[in-house]
């Protein structure tokens, strides 16, 4: 699932991986693969994770862990980073999800009843980055399908999912609602379509498998 | 001409910050957090403050220290998740957390320190954290109006500021700090190393003198500066 | 991970430049006017042209060309006092200059380049720079609404960039140039020195290369570069 | 008069002095006096001119003079050249005007009628520096007061000037309109309120002289 969500990564791109299992599809990327990663505390160009023992007490990244440099890197003000964000130089992001609609809404910060220790920039990346990549289970620790009709929980922003990367299936979201694209090994379409709360369309013949 | 000497003993630097002031507070995470500046404004005890930053700092850092010393009335943060107590006290209705979202927060302090009354954006109209802001229409879309934010007093920390108050920062630990060093009526800025008049050039500041209006050395690092191990 | 080479030729990068587009254009007075870029667009000779700039140049100089060519349908500028010809095209109606206060149309395209869709200020109330512009009260005191500014194209100068398109500028020829290289759908930046990844000390950097599309290496530097006698 | 405009500079302030006049105050600070000249093109602590033969082609100051540097200088971008400017960390302009108002009101951008290219930064040195000095002749090449009850051209800014410097006298505007505070060396108080257009309070007792 990490490995396949490491697929959506082309060339020449700026990608921002959210904190969890995004920030692991960098493990699946060569060392001369060419993509600038950006942080939201102001980094573009993440090199490798460093041990406790190398860490440079200044050079983290926004899910606080010790980073490195690579040959080119810059460091930025939080204006600027969120500035790139927004105004349509991200070309990816890959978030984690509580909910997900078959409309693109996608719920990933407040369960209500819950504490919510506050949205950071998950909002900004969610609503702005060119292309919306879920990665996530397929259905939360309950069994309940996280792709849903209608997001129940409090939304972090509206239509902004282009796909979503499963243990189970790899999904987009279409106009006409969710579209089955790949199954992962040993998963079948019976299977995915009772793990999940809306309507899925399959498509004809063969499907791939990850 | 000649550039005046900016330079600070911190508690007089402190000394000016008052009971029920608002503060801006620099860093993400520990990087750009002047913890030195914290400490001391702990140590003279002004209280009923509000606080605007990033996040809330871990358990025993940072403003974790203030939130303890019940010196916080309000926080304006992105995020609290890594300090559990600030949780708590939240949830013991201690003090009051606004939240907003962590670019919109740097764009608002942004306006603040460029002699703006607001911000016009799109961002977050999905969510409960524009519930009650005003709307407005720009080119028949929707967008929410996000007040200037501006504070009584800036703490800032930087790698390095000339005597007076040009500032470098190092790494990430610039983050919050350029906005805010501009935002404030006083601006007040701990520096690792405080260099002569010459030694930063002038194409290398990060937050130009004019803002700044102390300088306070630092003549070592606490153990809050350092790598945390988790 | 390795960061992407950016590099393109000259005639190449211009030419993704379309007639009827609006192009932001780096520079007040000489310092940071991309006058080869300006060059490579009058021999292209793309019309209709919506030109954002601080200021008109000087006759013969830079975005002059483009007036006299006729290619500029409509200029947004602050000043255009030294361009004896610029006014000459106004009084004749061959040209429309719509005109805004010089810091604000720095935050104008600070805003686009941040995704915003628009600033609220008090700046010019008692002026007729903001006749007919919306109204709206902050905090019970009279404001306007300035929409944020975007261009298909910038066309920035800086002194060096690295292949990747991290820029830095040479003293005052920064002015508008990093807001503009934020604001544009596409980004070109022509630069005296082209370095290899790695070349630029990344807290050095004055615009991050993600912003930046195409970096055109300047081989010399024409007459219009230089000192000039006045 | 340029000379007793330089005296209105205590030290430690930030001062941007504007395009004409304004600019030759600078000629009357001694070289080690403490205070940062802001240019709005992007320069804080501008230094002396610079001969056409020495001059550095990316260094000018916002009337296209060649400055230089002094140690602590900085440069900056232009939005936060006019961040200082409206943000109250500008303590002091000296501008030219047209006409200023007994109530403060500044008018100097622009004559209906003839072409005006365009305000520049003036606007917000006028309306936001935290002291605006005008620096002019009494009245214009007519002979008609620049000093009026109420500006009859379009304003730059309301109610922002501060105290106007002439040829003839020292005048400052006060809630009670124009109050006469020095005279020019040789030149009587008859003569000042003749030449202005709106009431003049003048002091009792000596009046100093410049």
């Amino acid at each position: 699932m990490v490995a396949r969500a490491a697929g959506e990564i082309a060339p020449g791109l700026v990608v921002n991986l959210g904190i969890g299992l995004p920030t692991r599809v960098v493990d699946h990327l060569s060392s001369d693969f060419p993509v600038c990663l950006h942080s939201e505390n102001g980094l573009a160009g993440i090199g490798p994770s460093v041990p406790f023992e190398a860490a440079d007490r200044n050079l983290i990244d926004a899910g606080g862990s010790y980073v490195s440099t690579i040959p080119g890197s810059a460091f930025f003000d939080s204006s600027t980073s969120f500035a790139l964000v927004r105004s349509g130089r991200l070309d990816l992001t890959m978030l984690g999800a509580f909910e997900v609609a078959e409309t693109g809404d996608l719920a990933n910060w407040k369960i209500p009843g819950k504490f919510s220790p506050g949205v950071g920039g998950g909002i900004e990346l969610a609503q702005k980055a060119l292309r919306v990549v879920v990665l996530s289970t397929h259905t939360d620790r309950q069994g309940n399908p996280k792709l849903v009709k209608t997001c129940t929980l409090p939304l972090t922003a509206r239509g902004c999912v282009n796909r979503i990367i499963t243990d189970m299936a790899v999904i987009d979201v279409t106009p006409q609602g969710f579209a089955l694209r790949e199954l992962a090994d040993g998963v079948g379409v019976r299977e995915v379509e009772e793990a999940t709360g809306a309507p899925l369309t399959v498509p004809d013949g063969d499907i791939p498998v990850y | 001409m000649r550039l005046p000497d900016k330079t600070t003993r911190l508690e007089e630097a402190v000394a000016h910050i008052r009971d029920g002031a608002t503060i801006m507070v620099g860093g993400f995470g520990v990087p750009g957090t002047p913890f030195t500046l914290i400490r001391e404004l702990v140590r003279q005890g002004q209280t009923g403050l509000t606080v605007i930053k990033n996040d809330a700092n871990e358990q025993d850092m940072g403003i974790d220290h203030l939130l303890v010393s019940g010196q916080v009335r309000k926080l304006i943060s992105t995020h609290i998740g890594l300090n559990r107590r600030a949780i708590e006290l939240l949830n013991a209705g201690r003090i009051e957390v606004e939240f907003c979202a962590q670019g919109i927060l740097a764009e608002r302090i942004h306006a603040g320190g460029a002699g703006l009354k607001a911000i016009v954006t799109d961002i977050g109209l999905a969510t409960e954290l524009t519930a009650g802001k005003p709307r407005v229409e720009i080119d028949g879309e929707a967008a929410v109006i996000e007040t200037a934010l501006r504070a009584d007093v800036a703490l800032v920390h930087a790698d390095r500021s000339d005597v007076f108050g040009n500032l470098g920062y190092a790494a990430v630990a610039r983050n919050f700090n350029p906005m805010m060093a501009m935002a404030a009526d006083r601006v007040i800025a701990e520096a690792e190393t405080v260099l002569p008049l010459g030694g930063l050039a002038p194409d290398a500041v990060h937050t130009p003198g004019p803002f700044v209006d102390h300088v306070v050395g630092l003549e070592a690092l606490s153990e809050e500066y350092q790598v945390v191990r988790r």
